[in-house]
């Protein structure tokens, strides 16, 4: 347990240079924020309430402190281009994203573990160069182009599934308790919503995953290779275990945990890479809002985005570190 | 410890001697490349407007005309330019940082790598979005971006490598014998950790090439007429299913080079790192 | 080859029959172990010795098909009368096998699976072997029964224990326990103590040899230990290279009959010449002591260390006169190295004081540094992390010149590298060469060549022969007890090796758990000892 | 701002459209969908000025008076007539007192007050418009007095774009943003449709308001959906799947194959958009030379763009306005000629200098523009850099000149079909960047000024010809722009739709109240 607060206070601190940060790279925007979020046709004095306003004509370290204060109430800022306040849009935008980043995390982990295991399990054998293969591939391929391509072809060509949104056309009045269309089409017993926000995402989830499951595989592959080359798998052999046995009960127990610790990781990444595709896909989400914010230089938006990512990045490793805690009530972590 | 003398030692297989064979290529348009266009690649003629490919145009011609066959070669300089100068600026900052922090070791080492295990914590798109929205849209600042979010991968690894060479009975010899600091960092650390180094920038290469592009797709990176390959895709999706050609040779270009970067750092790694070479 | 079996057998008793065996690995076409012959006779202790990379390992295991690299070429191999190998096919799978035969294997800290319980793993052996369903109570009794047979402390409670709660020896115990669950016909036992302390390895080898009596089990003990051997096994196979030089009874050994190679690996440091400067030192004695320790302390945070063992240091107190051989003798963790890194000022002590010549090291000055850090040199453990691979050997010892005797002119640097190297026994030919050109015990050479350059007034050496192959360890030692004749230097040498400090050392401190636990002249000490734990070290000596 | 290219199609109704519950006349059925590829900031009425917000406005709330789709002259909406003082500075509405808010409550002087304080104390966009406006204030329950600083012609046009807002709804969420939070979710209008889906990123849907004081009659949909999808590939995958039933963001090559194409319709509509390159002309660099900006005037081939990158769709400009409009001066802009702008350059030395272009990447033929511009200028030895921007972020560009780039390519939608909605807001130096409007030359000349003042206080439409011809002119000898294009409103559809027309004083939105679906 001592472990676990170590790990707390580590993301706490790494909370607080997170908002740091943030808080620095809402500074360097170009310009004056104020004249920016008074939009066109403000006049001076408008821009030199909106600078009391945002605390602009304070000390660096007091408006930091404000920031903070402010995140501690839930208070993201508002948004200069909605008029929202930013929680309400990343409220609304996160869901839609995390649906999408938990599906493409299962592409990843039902391809990469079991081939990765199998690899290493046949390692050099043809089978392992074609796993290799496709690895490589994987992981020359750009998202958005794959996204691109799939699009068009599967589904615009071929029209195997839809090419964009997140529910079908008809659909388009389903409200659901939290956003995550799968989840409420259960809760609701709407099997229909569910199968139609499921193949809404399978491209999607796909194109996003193709690139984290090739580095999945190939970390999986070497951990459980190494993992084979240890010599309780031989005694395993000695007593005579039917290699399933020593595949899943020996092996995969052991090697699974360190690209655990990846898969964590690639969580975050993925949230992170949904700019290349909620767009494509013309899915809402938060990596289209990020865009947006961007190239609208909504600074606090960005700096919200950047934020909430970040946090979910740590909440994705922190949960990791739980799971790894579970499946390994001993030794390892305390050392 | 393999001659570098003979540079293409490490690659095995007829698949890896292809991959080097394109990276050799890909390194020599970057360089050559606007002598050996057939077309000036921002020169627009909008009535040969999304043509297909001809004999003429082998690749066909883009929305505004342009031949994408000039397009694709001189984008590579702009891709490869701005990946290396990512990877060169980052190694450098990395490794100042690394080895310092090595060095320093004690609290100096504790914040400085704590500082670098958070700055992982962001995905680098979005902390690169972070930076495009601060410094404008352009290469330039999407290479900023990069670098911005890239360094502690590099701080981390040097210092690791640093530690273990610090580690090593021979530094305790250097100390026994007196060998100043300066020389055990430029003679003993560095050369040592030049191996490893080397392999983790082959297999960077790709992910950065893919971020940039990800980032002129997205509208923060190279500007037009550019011939980002990224941005090529972003300017051609529009007619994707009219002229298919606009946006698959890019991406083409963008998979080959990423792939045969990603297989000459793989067969890199195999030959130089000494912790698969054990096994 | 000489064959020496001392009466003809029939085929019922051999177990193993292994003829004109060849085995590769898979990505290097070239046999590593080369058409071995050899018969292993039911209840017997066979033993195999070789040096590492001989190959002893790679035909034990793959002959089980137990080596995952293992490529078979050629050869016949029989067990118990059934073919398993025929002609470089298997024709029995492992599986079938596996059930006769008990494996020990080198390493016990990887040789159980870290996230199962051991009362478990023990329990799946049963199952597979006996078909007890693990969750019956006769499994869990029939491991607990196992667990008391091999020595293991509250089998109850170790039952729920994990691996990492167990030391090294106390995890061999567990394999053992797993190799018997199985009641094996043979037990193969690969270097079943390399990885243990001398006084773990011979209560180790005593179970194995106990409990292989009892049950009638014939053993293949596979060592490079050849002590060892010659005292448990009743004939010794030499490996050399993936072939078998000899195979004997080590109870009526005629050297001369041997090959020569066994002949070097018997007579180990036999013929090394004793050293003794008795004389010497006589005179040294009434001068001031080069080196002075009081009451020194240092201390780590225990999280750096994982297995066990204290690396604390406290309270030493000791002298070094100059020209005399003093032996540090202690186990792994006993707090050797650390007192080592400490005379070199390595690293640096939480208390106590150190004084070279009189004066304090800790308050010296830059130029007093200087010269104490040329004064004062060391030779490593291990010889393959010693040198810097960048470094060509010229650059290796003209650095070391370079910094403390920079007016030599390049001519008679060169001249003093090659004197250098033809001193430790190399010629002027190394200097151009790297170091993963030299083997580990010419790079031994080249680390004590440079030591030396600076004539230093002491050398401390760590352990220098503990990572060298039998043969190349009595070359090395032979090395330094030419040194310290030709020259006037004072020596500490740091060694696990009873042997080695009887044949080096004027006097010997003992330490144990960071403390020096006994001291005195060599002889005195180890004839006579009067402490616990030097007679648990000398007992523990084959 | 976007552009000018709607397009509709056509296809059969959806059965589940049948489902929705309405109970009004039963000539109001149906579904129409409407693509649309870029997201609204909000539904505030004070960004009326913003055509996305604009096109889901247009049919939820009514103004005084309106521009009816296809004509180019107002009539009465909420009013039913109206004086206009002698001095031109008071202006009296009789307002209708049979109007309900979709909340119920009924429309009285006292909202159209309300709004009206409210947008100026918002200092909302859509007041650039209203010229000197003064104030409002109510005479009795359906009479509102308003009053002007100046006499201004274009007043009541102006007024087309000045949304009704609720009083009793909107006035509890003032609160300290003059509503702006709330109404930028919620509507508070009393057009025929009232909002009732809104997520901004995803999809909006209005349905017919049953207590419209317009009454229904003719063919009129259920439900009005616009869905946000990004990338014209879909869109047009969409339209051809059936699934929408407008999507105006389309290429152009892909609205040529429509044409032919059955069961798709293609509406032209006379469209008057010019699309400029404004030039820096405060700028201390080569831009803020005139002579700079008469090389750069002729560098620009509008031919080549009318015919190749609007595929023909579209008019030749020769100044700021388009040729048809009351006032227009011909030729005050230098037509294409390479060979006198290379002769400029050579006098001056002036290759080897470097330009920068701001536009929206998100508008094919801004960008093409830009490459025919960015090709001849590289010609000319003349570096132009771009940079690809959204509409918000290039508007905050300009509102500090050190931030203005050399070049900024902008579309002028006017609000309303006069010379005024496009002269003054493009070069009076009232409406300069820095001053909030959309004078992103940053042009100031206070003769200009003077005359556009002049035209626009006048009511005698002959002087005011006379007085934005002369203005165009003065404008022209100083080259703060060239007028890229006067792109057509092109808008494919499903040949299902019916009733849809071009609205030229409402650019890029859909006349969707008066269009039924098959």
């Amino acid at each position: 347990m001592h472990y676990f607060f170590q790990r707390f206070v580590f993301s706490l601190l790494s909370l607080f240079i997170l908002t740091l940060i943030t808080f620095l790279l809402s500074q360097v925007v170009p310009g004056d924020p104020a004249i920016v979020a008074a939009g066109p046709n403000a006049g001076a004095e408008k821009i030199e309430l909106l600078r009391s306003e945002m605390g602009l004509d304070k000390p660096l370290t007091q408006q930091f402190l404000i920031y903070v204060g402010k995140l501690a109430q839930g208070d993201l800022g508002k948004s200069w281009f909605t008029h929202q306040p930013i929680l309400e849009d990343l409220i609304r935008e996160l869901p839609p994203s995390l649906e999408l980043v938990i599906i493409a995390m299962v592409i990843n982990l039902v391809i990469s573990l079991p081939l990765g295991l199998c690899s290493a399990r046949y390692n050099d054998t043809r089978f392992d160069s074609l796993v290799r293969l496709f690895a490589m591939i994987g992981a020359g391929l750009p998202i958005f182009w794959t996204a691109l391509i799939l699009q068009n072809v599967i589904g615009g060509e071929l029209q195997l599934l839809p090419i964009a949104g997140r529910l079908s056309f008809e659909y388009r009045a389903f409200e659901g308790y939290t956003g995550f269309f799968l989840l409420d089409g259960l809760i609701l017993g709407r099997l229909d919503v569910f199968f139609d926000a499921l193949k809404h995402l399978i491209l999607p989830a796909f194109s996003l995953s193709l690139l984290f499951t090739a580095v999945g595989l190939r970390i999986t592959r070497t951990a459980m290779i190494s993992e084979f080359q240890k010599d309780y798998v031989l005694l395993a052999r000695t007593k005579a275990a039917s290699e399933p046995r020593i595949m899943f009960k020996h092996v995969f127990p052991n090697g699974a945990p360190p690209s655990l610790t990846v898969f964590g990781m690639q969580f975050g990444w993925m949230l992170g890479a949904t700019v290349l595709v909620e767009e494509i896909y013309g899915r809402p989400g938060i990596g289209r809002y990020a865009v947006k914010a961007v190239t609208q230089s909504d600074i606090h938006a960005v700096v919200a985005v950047v934020l909430v990512v970040g946090i979910v990045f740590l909440l994705a490793n922190l949960v990791v570190d739980l799971l790894l805690y579970i499946l390994n009530p001993r030794g390892r972590m305390d050392k | 410890m393999k001659s570098f003398l003979n540079l293409t030692f490490f690659v095995k297989s007829p698949f890896e001697k292809l991959a080097l064979g394109i990276v050799f290529f890909i390194i020599l348009i970057s360089i050559f490349g606007d002598f050996i266009v057939p077309y000036d690649p921002t020169q627009i003629d909008f009535r040969g407007k999304l043509q297909p490919p001809s004999l003429e145009h082998p690749l066909g011609q883009d929305g505004a005309g342009r031949d994408v066959l000039s397009r694709v070669l001189s984008g590579a300089r702009l891709t490869v330019l701005s990946t290396f100068t990512v990877i060169f600026v980052v190694l450098v900052i990395g490794c100042t940082i690394g080895i310092f922090s090595a060095f320093a070791g004690g609290w100096i080492d504790n914040i400085l790598m704590r500082i670098a295990d958070i700055w992982l914590g962001f995905p680098p798109l979005i902390l690169a979005l972070g930076f495009a929205a601060a410094l404008g849209a352009s290469l330039e600042a999407a290479i900023w971006a990069l670098i911005f979010s890239w360094w502690p991968n590099y701080a981390r690894l040097s210092r690791m490598i640093t530690l273990d060479i610090l580690s090593k009975p021979f530094i305790a010899g250097a100390e026994v014998l007196g060998v100043p600091l300066w020389r055990k960092v430029t003679f003993y650390v560095l050369p040592n950790a030049f191996d490893v180094l080397i392999i983790q920038v082959a297999l960077d290469v790709s992910a950065v090439m893919l971020s940039i592009s990800g980032l002129s797709f997205i509208g923060v990176g190279a500007q037009i007429p550019a011939p980002e390959w990224g941005s090529m895709i972003a300017d051609g999706r529009a007619h994707m299913s009219t002229a298919w050609w606009v946006v698959v040779f890019p991406g083409l270009a963008i998979f080959f080079s990423a792939l045969s970067f990603n297989v000459v750092g793989d067969a890199l790694r195999r030959e130089l790192d000494p912790l698969i070479r054990r096994v | 080859m000489a064959q020496v079996d001392e009466k003809l057998i029939s085929k019922e008793e051999i177990i193993l029959d292994v003829e004109n065996y060849s085995v590769g690995l898979k990505k290097i076409k070239k046999s590593f172990v080369e058409a071995v012959s050899f018969s292993v006779f039911k209840g017997e202790i066979f033993g195999v010795a070789g040096e590492s990379g001989s190959g002893k390992t790679l035909l034990t295991l793959s002959m089980f098909g137990l080596h995952n690299a293992s490529h078979l070429n050629t050869g016949d191999v029989s067990f118990d009368l059934n073919k398993i190998i025929q002609s470089g096919v298997r024709v029995v799978q492992t599986k079938k096998l596996a059930l006769r035969i008990g494996f020990i294997l080198q390493d016990p800290f990887s040789s159980l699976n870290p996230s199962v319980k051991i009362g478990k793993q023990i329990g799946e052996a049963i199952y597979l072997a006996q078909g007890k369903k693990p969750k019956s109570i006769e499994n869990r009794s029939l491991v607990y029964k196992l667990l008391s047979e091999v020595g293991i402390p509250d089998p109850e409670n170790s039952y729920e224990q994990y691996p990492d709660q167990f030391s090294g020896g106390m995890r061999q115990r567990i394999v053992i326990a797993i190799a018997l669950s199985q009641d094996p016909d043979l037990l193969i036992a690969d270097e079943p103590t390399t990885a243990l302390d001398a006084s773990t390895q011979r209560k180790i080898i005593d179970l194995i040899i106990d409990r292989s009596r009892q049950r009638g089990l014939t053993v293949i003990l596979v060592s490079h230990n050849i002590a060892l051997l010659q005292a448990t096994a009743d004939r010794i196979a030499v490996m050399k290279s993936g072939k078998v030089l000899d195979i004997f009874n080590p109870k009526k050994i005629k050297l001369n009959e041997l090959n020569s190679y066994t002949k070097v690996l018997f007579e180990g440091l036999k013929n090394v010449k004793k050293h003794s400067r008795t004389e010497q030192k006589q005179q040294n004695v009434s001068s001031l002591p080069l080196i002075e320790m009081k009451n020194i302390q240092k201390s780590f945070a225990s999280r750096l260390m994982q297995r066990g063992g204290n690396f604390s240091l406290s309270n030493i107190n000791l002298e070094i006169f100059p020209g005399e051989v003093v032996g540090f003798l202690g186990e792994s963790g006993s707090g050797k190295s650390t007192l080592a890194s400490i005379i070199t000022t390595l690293s640096i002590p939480n208390g106590g004081s150190y004084s070279y010549k009189g004066q304090n090291v800790f308050s010296f000055k830059k130029s007093e540094i200087k010269q104490f850090k040329s004064d004062v040199q060391m030779v490593f453990q291990d010889p393959y992390g010693s040198l810097n691979p960048r470094y060509n050997i010229r650059t290796a010892i003209s650095e070391a010149l370079l910094i403390h005797q920079p007016d030599l002119s390049k001519l008679s640097r060169e001249e003093r590298i090659i004197q250098l190297l033809t001193d430790v026994g190399l010629d002027g030919s190394a200097m151009e060469k790297f170091p993963h050109e030299f083997s580990g015990g010419q790079r031994q050479r080249i680390a004590i060549a440079r030591a030396m350059s600076v004539d230093p007034e002491i050398l401390v050496c760590d352990e220098p022969l503990s990572s060298l192959d039998v043969s190349t360890q009595a070359q090395i030692l032979d090395l330094f007890s030419s040194l310290l004749r030709r020259k006037k230097i004072a020596m500490i040498f740091i060694t696990h090796d009873i042997k080695v400090a009887q044949i080096l050392c004027d006097r010997v401190y003992i330490l144990s758990n960071g403390q020096i636990v006994e001291q005195g002249k060599t002889q005195q000490v180890l004839n006579s000892p009067r402490h616990d734990y030097t007679l648990k070290l000398i007992e523990a000596v084959y | 701002m976007k552009i000018c290219n709607l397009l509709a199609s056509a296809f059969t109704v959806l059965s589940f459209s049948l489902a929705i519950p309405f109970t009004a006349t039963a000539d109001v059925a149906g579904t129409l969908i409407i693509a649309e590829n870029e997201t609204p900031e909000n539904l505030d009425p004070a960004n009326a000025t913003n055509s996305t917000v604009n096109q889901l406005l247009v049919g939820v709330y009514d103004a005084l008076v309106q521009f009816k789709a296809g004509e180019t002259s107002v009539s009465p909406q909420l009013a039913t007539d109206w004086q206009v003082s002698d001095d031109g500075l008071q202006y009296t509405f009789k307002i209708r007192s049979d109007v309900k808010f979709h909340d119920g409550s009924s429309m009285t002087s006292a909202d159209v007050v309300f709004t009206l304080d409210r947008l100026q104390a918002a200092s909302a966009a859509v007041l650039n418009d209203m010229g000197p406006f003064k104030s409002a204030e109510a005479i009795d329950d359906y009479t509102v007095k308003m009053t002007l600083e100046a006499p201004f012609g274009p007043f009541i046009s102006a007024l087309s774009r000045i949304y009704i807002v609720s009083k009793a709804q909107v006035e509890p969420h003032m609160s300290d943003d003059n509503g702006r939070g709330w109404l930028a979710v919620n509507a508070a209008g009393s057009g025929p449709y009232s909002v009732s889906t809104y997520k901004p990123t995803e999809v909006v849907t209005l349905n017919a308001f049953e207590g419209y004081w317009g009454g229904w009659d003719g063919d009129h949909v259920a439900e009005v959906v616009f869905r946000y999808i990004a990338e014209p590939s879909t869109q047009l995958a969409l339209l051809k799947s059936g699934e929408v039933h407008i999507a105006p963001d389309i290429t152009v090559q892909d609205k040529l194959s429509l044409m032919d194409a059955d069961g798709f319709r293609v509406d032209i509509g006379a469209a008057a958009t010019p699309l400029y390159f404004q030039f820096n002309t405060s700028s201390d660099g080569l831009v803020g030379d005139a002579s700079f900006r008469k090389m750069l005037a002729q560098t620009f081939d509008r031919k080549l763009h009318l015919d190749y990158v609007l595929q023909g769709f579209g008019t030749m400009p020769d100044g700021p306005l388009p040729p048809d409009w009351m006032g227009h001066s011909t030729s005050t802009e230098l037509p294409f000629n390479m060979a006198a702008a290379k002769e400029l350059v050579d006098q001056n030395g002036w290759a080897g200098s470097t330009l920068k272009v701001r536009y929206l990447p998100a508008i094919e033929e801004e960008q093409a523009a830009v490459e025919q511009l960015q090709s001849n200028l590289s010609q000319l030895g003349i570096k132009l850099e771009a940079e690809g921007m959204t509409w918000p972020a290039q508007a905050a560009t300009v509102q500090d000149l050190d931030t203005t780039s050399d070049i900024n390519m902008i579309y002028n939608f006017p609000s309303f079909p006069d010379p005024h909605a496009i002269l003054n807001t493009s070069f009076n130096s009232q409406n300069t960047g820095y001053n909030g409007g959309y004078n992103w030359a940053q042009y100031s000349n206070s003769e200009v000024d003077a005359l556009l003042n002049q035209a626009a206080s006048s009511a005698d439409q002959s002087e005011r010809a006379t007085l934005y011809a002369k203005a165009q002119q003065m404008i022209g000898a100083e080259y703060p722009v060239i007028t890229v294009s006067l792109p057509g409103s092109v808008v494919a559809m499903s040949s299902a739709v019916k009733g849809y027309r071009y609205s030229v004083a409402h650019h890029q939105t859909f006349n969707y109240m008066d269009i039924s679906v098959d």
